[in-house]
């Protein structure tokens, strides 16, 4: 364009305003991270002295200075060995079926619509559905299988779309190569395509349980006691879990101050599992990825 | 073990006493509206290299992929005519897709090994054919690999993963894989195409030495190959056979103008 | 927590049948009987939360030095909320801040259920403190009737917006805001039915489940008042100041010394209660086991928690119901 | 090379002829339809136990009161359900929510996918994860004991209980959420777009701004609307940080309830028995549940449309 | 508006009194460790057209965004040496690369319009660089499409969107929206790549008639569509500039073996 001094002047004005505009959002970002921090220092600062030893290996208890969480982990620990083959087996049939048989049918589009609308659903209204049918129809109470299949419900969706995603990834050629051989379909999946998708549903299942581990409002609605003592030792026993503990405590701290303290103790053992969860998923992304 | 110790000439005439192992019989392939195989009618003995050769699109994959019936993982593809393996009809129901593929073999353009390691890869055939003795499958990966003039470079190395070998020895193990189990017929489409020039002959000189025990079908691109390995050539062009003949015929004294015009690269 | 259902502990009496020697402590208690067995199961509480945190604390000391295998689970859905879980079977103890109501007996009645296979036990004495911020150095005491005057509907104004002014002049001219448990509490029927004698409460009034919630509230709003146990005061000392009320003798601090059917604060003074499913307590070994310790312990854990303790006469009564039981 | 007689192809013929292996064809698929359907199943279960509670409770209210009017007060002796004021909690504290979301969540995109480098981008995602993987409980409890005495030691009228607080924290929560599905829309729209407006001179910022969000529009309107979505669902950071006040008001220092926090309350209250106000729970949640399937389909029909464009 | 009446001699004989607007000296350019562009040296002339020939992979497209500073956006990218665009040193850090880009236009090989109205994204340059005034537009627009030989087919339609116009009218409109900015120099790289027959000769035409006005640079894989466009052309290999030359010398007397074997399609 023909030069003239408006122009350049417009363009120094056009250079610094791009300069301000990138600045900002940087700061804006950062916002977001600065907050994370301050959440993990305000958690850390609170809760840092109360874990201990002790907090973590005794039972729950009202005098902040005896309560421990032990209950509270094995209940979690628990819950988990409910969800995590639960979740497993629904999720990865369910992502195998659509993704090698259902391919392209109107049953299909079905299924997917269905499972993302089932993804979007609010947790408490799971809980509600938990309610109902497992604890009250099928008498479940609140025991930790009641709280493990509507847990699992929840999660499922995440589950099936990452393994969805991981055997979608499987390249055609080695179905193409294994059905050459004259393998059937079910021996080329067993085989071939699970075993290739297998750290992409692992991450996936790990994604899953670390988002059931902190899930509180479906427990909630389930009806979990606030103080339980023994340690559950099998899955039909009442149970409490990480996440409604904090809830519980951060609830009584108006009664009891050190309860807060409690909470945030909580808070950062549930942060470390999910820290380490979380990790686990990314070595296994990067560790396997793209092999072919 | 050195197999490969003189070259045979290549340019045999088409043997009539050899067995018929593929008789393919005016058939004619449709993807969904648009027809890509018309009347095709060709046979290939037993223990015989044939290549077919054709520009791009002509329909040399679509045919090859016929054979074994891996075609048909297309939902669009409309079948009719007949196929004869040894006599029986390939697409009788009584023939599930998994027998004809575990006697008729298929090496694929792109090395496509599994994820696996270079024994499980070539073990994967006999295992899912019910084969678990750890002994045979020792002695059939070896054989294999042997066979596939692949031993000498991995024998240490079984255990590791096929991706770490080159694209040569990729094929070459994608070769032993298909030996495994024995095939009558081994397909293959373009199998040097992703290779270089040294690869390629060991795959031309392997493809040599096969067909004293297999009936071998070979598309390529490449004349010179064509003309190197293989004792018929069918030359196809917009879905049909234009001409098939004894691979010297049709190099040196084509019958049909097209035919001519292709070998001589005024076209393609 | 809500929605315990008590099909979970009928499983677990054959459990308990095993005679395995006791390895518990027999702490300070005088029980009659020679031989502990081993319990297991659970015992579901439910009801007030006035009484919630004198029964967790037994609850609590059951379980950490009687049974460690038995779960006691006591939830603090309110009175009304325990009693409307009771009379269908979900409970094992429904905890109450008021007597059960004829209504109530009549739906126990329904289910099968008559008030003779029903034991009640009151536990202790609470006295219903009204609560202000402690920023409020006015209102710090007050006649009883101008508490009742106050939180009548329609009494000051209309639309029931009160200002503290309204009560007495040289207080602020500002709004005061009303709280209190909501009605599936206990203290809330007790206010309204004892103390303001079944008159309306203001409109305005903000009603809410938790008591902690109350306290929360209360503590962060200077022109706050609020009515609910004695118990939910003492542990919060520090951040509400309690209404001195005057019955006529003088104004009255609610306390331990001054709680009780005879003391000073007896207007203000209700027994607290826990019903007690008797048909449960035959079939379940440990709910009978509990119950007796919640005799034993109510007295001994009551001032702790802001109660002044039932007459051991009374409580060696409950005893002796008890005994009928097995 | 001769083929040493191992006997393979008998063996492997035999073993084709088993039938077994044609029963292991069949049955998989049927298994495996079976766990697919368990997906719908739980849909069916969702609506069925909403929609017969749901049912119950309008036997009793009348359907134009719970959507109109604006006193809810379940346990009184005389009983009002309306909805309104659940519905007016929700909205607002997802209102103050998307105020935080989306500027930071939108910037952050545009920062993530127009302006920084590989490593800043490698460096920043994972920690916008972290936040997307923290429980809610936990970010109930920071408002609950970090935000809302902030706030109150800046605005001193602030109840002890406001939706201010929880609405603030639920818009941090969600930053992630709208930060990279945005991100999505924004780096899918192909490079040779900016080439062709840097070509003609124009800034990064002209290029973001009249050509990448325009073109991303629809992409990151989706993530809006999913993220209101996510705002109506939340139920711990609201239960914990905004009370459970019943009254109907627009005062964002007071003390409001959601529709989720109402379930919850009502569920750790009196879920006991077949109570007006125990069905009044259902009616809620089929309330929430329409609502936050209503704003996922928008969202997909978007997002749908928004893929067709290139 | 017939622009193209009659089609003039395209061989040009290098004119030294023009002036030189783009001065390359001794420029060398890595991505990352590998050298994509090795010691040019070059000078393009006012209104002429110079074509950039040479095999694939030779740095055609790394020098021509180079000139624009578009390689830029690459951040493995390292240059030394020099380019003056009229005297002044385009990486001099006083020279923002937006002014550059407005006096250096680009064309791309694949059209790529804004997902806008036609009109709008040959308003685009104009708006971003302030011209606000509804009337200044539309002039703009009608004069930018004209002379992008596209005003007759889209002056009915120039609200609906780019991406309804053919392949061919796409890339006129990217013409256009360069015009509409009125650079100096218009770099083009295979702007007739993506097209057919027709559009592409439309498309030459419409660099012959730009030459008027403007200093064209165009990258071609088509040797005759370098000798029907181009007053001079530099042919490129491996990062180097072999020859450069008026393009009837170049075409008809190559001073380099290697120019002469690719010209005649011996290689690349
Ligand atoms: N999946 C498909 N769907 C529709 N048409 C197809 C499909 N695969 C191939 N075709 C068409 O069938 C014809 C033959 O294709 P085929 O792949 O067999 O050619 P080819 O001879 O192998 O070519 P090339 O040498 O490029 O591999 C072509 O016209 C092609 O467009
Ligand atoms: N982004 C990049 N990163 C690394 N190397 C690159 C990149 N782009 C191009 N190269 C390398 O630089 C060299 C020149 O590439 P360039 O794209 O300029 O070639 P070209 O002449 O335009 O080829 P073509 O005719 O295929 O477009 C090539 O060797 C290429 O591999
Ligand atoms: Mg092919
Ligand atoms: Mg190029
Ligand atoms: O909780 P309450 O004691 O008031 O019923």
């Amino acid at each position: 364009m023909k030069q003239n001094t408006e122009q350049v002047s417009r363009m120094k004005n056009r250079l610094l305003l791009n300069q301000v505009m990138k600045y900002t959002f940087f700061l804006l970002t950062l916002v977001a991270l600065g907050v994370l921090a301050v959440l993990i220092v305000q958690v850390f600062t609170q809760g840092i002295g109360w874990l201990n030893w002790s907090f973590l290996t005794s039972k729950l208890s009202l005098n902040p200075e005896r309560a421990g969480i032990l209950g509270v982990i094995v209940g979690t620990v628990m819950l988990m060995i409910v969800v995590g083959p639960v979740t497993m087996v629904l999720g990865i049939c369910t992502a195998i079926y659509l993704e090698e048989y259902a391919k392209k049918s109107r049953f299909q589009s079905f299924i997917q619509t269905n499972i993302s609308n089932l993804a979007g659903v609010p947790s408490v209204i799971f809980g509600l559905l938990g309610l109902t049918v497992f604890s009250r129809m099928f008498g479940l109470g609140s025991s930790i299988l009641a709280g493990g299949l509507t847990m699992s419900l929840l999660v499922l969706p995440i589950v099936v779309v990452a393994s969805q995603e991981a055997i979608r990834s499987v390249p055609q050629f080695l179905r193409e190569a294994s059905y050459g051989m004259g393998a059937t379909k079910w021996q080329t999946i067993r085989r071939i395509v699970l075993p290739a998708a297998l750290p992409g549903i692992l991450t996936g299942m790990i994604l899953s349980l670390s988002r059931a581990i902190g899930e509180t409002a479906p427990l909630v609605v389930l009806g979990i006691p606030v103080l339980i003592m023994p340690i559950p030792s099998s899955i039909m026993d009442d149970f409490t879990a990480l996440p409604i503990q904090i809830y519980y405590w951060t609830l009584d701290a108006v009664l009891t101050p050190e309860y807060a303290n409690l909470a945030a103790a909580t808070i950062i053992v549930l942060l470390i599992v999910l820290f380490v969860m979380n990790s686990a998923a990314i070595f296994i992304r990067n560790k396997f990825q793209k092999r072919y | 073990m050195i197999r490969i110790s003189e070259k045979e000439g290549t340019a045999v005439v088409a043997d009539a006493k050899r067995e018929i192992v593929i008789d393919t019989k005016a058939l004619n392939l449709w993807y969904g509206q648009d027809q890509a195989l018309k009347n095709i009618s060709l046979q290939m003995s037993e223990k015989q290299v044939t290549a077919i050769i054709g520009p791009s699109g002509c329909g040399k994959s679509t045919y090859i992929k016929t054979l074994n019936r891996m075609v048909e993982m297309n939902p669009l593809v409309r079948i009719n005519g007949q196929i004869l393996f040894k006599q029986r009809d390939i697409f009788h129901r009584n023939y599930s897709v998994e027998e004809l593929r575990t006697q008729v073999g298929m090496v694929f353009q792109k090395p496509n090994p599994f994820p696996k390691s270079i024994y499980e890869n070539v073990a994967y055939g006999p295992r899912i054919h019910g084969i678990r003795k750890k002994k045979l499958l020792d002695e059939i990966v070896e054989r294999s690999l042997k066979n596939a003039a692949l031993w000498d470079e991995v024998k240490d190395r079984l255990n590791e993963n096929a991706y770490g070998l080159s694209g040569g020895q990729q094929q070459r193990l994608c070769i032993a894989r298909t030996l495994s189990i024995e095939p009558e017929v081994i397909l293959m489409d373009e199998p040097t195409s992703a290779l270089d020039p040294i690869s390629t002959l060991k795959i031309e000189e392997l493809v040599q030495e096969l067909k004293k025990d297999y009936t071998i079908v070979i598309v390529t691109h490449n004349m010179q190959q064509a003309a190197r390995v293989s004792d018929q050539t069918a030359f196809f062009l917009n879905g049909e056979v234009v001409e098939f003949n004894d691979t010297v015929t049709l190099f040196s004294n084509p019958n049909d103008q097209r035919t001519e015009d292709y070998i001589t690269g005024r076209f393609g | 927590g809500g929605g315990n259902n008590s099909g979970g502990n009928a499983g677990t009496n054959e459990g308990a049948q095993n005679n395995t020697p006791s390895t518990g402590n027999n702490s300070a208690a005088n029980s009659e009987e020679p031989v502990e067995e081993n319990l297991s199961g659970a015992v579901i509480i439910d009801g007030s939360g006035t009484v919630y945190p004198l029964m967790a604390r037994i609850a609590e000391e059951y379980m950490s030095t009687k049974q460690s295998g038995v779960s006691v689970q006591v939830g603090r859905a309110g009175s009304s909320a325990g009693f409307k879980k009771f009379i269908p079977g979900e409970l094992d103890f429904a905890d109450a801040s008021r007597p059960i109501k004829d209504e109530e007996i009549e739906q126990l009645a329904e289910n099968g259920l008559t008030m003779d296979d029903v034991i009640e036990i009151k536990l202790a004495y609470d006295g219903l403190t009204m609560v202000i911020n402690k920023e409020n150095d006015w209102a710090t005491e007050m006649t009883k009737d101008e508490i009742v005057n106050m939180y009548l509907s329609g009494h000051y104004a209309a639309d029931d917006v009160v200002k503290w002014s309204d009560i007495r002049p040289e207080w602020p001219e500002e709004e005061i805001k009303f709280y209190g448990p909501n009605e599936n509490h206990g203290t809330y029927e007790f206010f309204y039915e004892v103390i303001l004698e079944k008159q309306d409460l203001v409109a305005t009034a903000n009603l809410q489940q938790e008591y902690s919630t109350l306290v929360d509230l209360v503590s962060k709003d200077k022109n706050a008042i609020a009515f609910f146990g004695f118990g939910y005061y003492v542990s919060n000392t520090d951040k509400l100041t309690a209404v001195k009320v005057d019955f006529g003798n003088g104004p009255v601090e609610p306390s331990l010394e001054t709680i009780g059917e005879d003391l000073a604060y007896a207007e203000f003074t209700r027994p607290v209660f826990t019903y007690l499913n008797g048909q449960y307590a035959k079939e379940k070994p440990q709910v009978l086991d509990y119950a007796y310790y919640v005799l034993e312990a109510a007295p001994q854990f009551a001032g702790e928690t802001g109660f002044a303790p039932m007459p051991d006469a009374i409580l060696a009564e409950y005893k002796s119901q008890l005994d009928a039981l097995k | 090379m001769v083929n040493n007689n191992l006997g393979v192809k008998e063996q492997i013929q035999q073993n084709l002829q088993k039938r077994n292996k044609r029963l292991m064809e069949k049955a998989v698929p049927a298994l495996l339809f079976t766990a697919a359907f368990i997906s719908v199943l739980t849909t069916i279960g969702i609506v069925l136990t909403l929609v017969f509670d749901t049912m119950q409770f309008f036997r009793h209210v009348p359907f134009w009161e719970f959507f109109t009017s604006t006193k809810l007060s379940p346990l009184s002796r005389e009983p009002s359900f309306g909805i309104l004021p659940l519905i007016n909690g929700t909205i607002i504290s997802s209102l103050i929510a998307m105020c935080v979301a989306i500027p930071i969540g939108l910037t952050s995109a545009i920062y993530l996918s127009e302006y920084a480098s590989e490593r800043v981008r490698k460096l920043v995602k994972p920690m916008m994860e972290v936040l997307a993987g923290i429980p809610t409980i936990v970010y109930g409890f920071f408002a609950y004991s970090f935000v809302t005495p902030l706030l109150a030691y800046i605005i001193p009228d602030l109840g002890a209980k406001n939706v201010l607080s929880p609405g603030i924290v639920m818009g941090i929560m969600i930053i992630p959420l709208v930060a990279s599905l945005s991100e999505d829309a924004m780096s899918s729209v192909p490079n040779s777009m900016r080439e062709g407006a840097l070509a003609l001179g124009a800034t990064r910022l002209e290029v973001t701004m009249k050509v990448i969000i325009p073109a991303a529009i629809s992409g990151i309107i989706a993530s809006f609307v999913l993220a209101v979505s996510r705002a109506i669902g939340e139920t711990m950071i609201v239960t914990i940080a905004s009370g459970s006040s019943k009254n109907f008001t627009f005062d964002i220092t007071e003390s409001m309830q959601t529709m989720t926090a109402y379930i919850v309350e009502f569920t750790s209250g009196d879920a006991g028995s077949g109570t007006v106000g125990y069905y009044s729970l259902y009616a809620v949640g089929f309330t929430l549940f329409v609502f936050t399937l209503v704003m996922n389909l928008i969202a997909q029909y978007i997002s749908r449309k928004f893929r067709e464009a290139y």
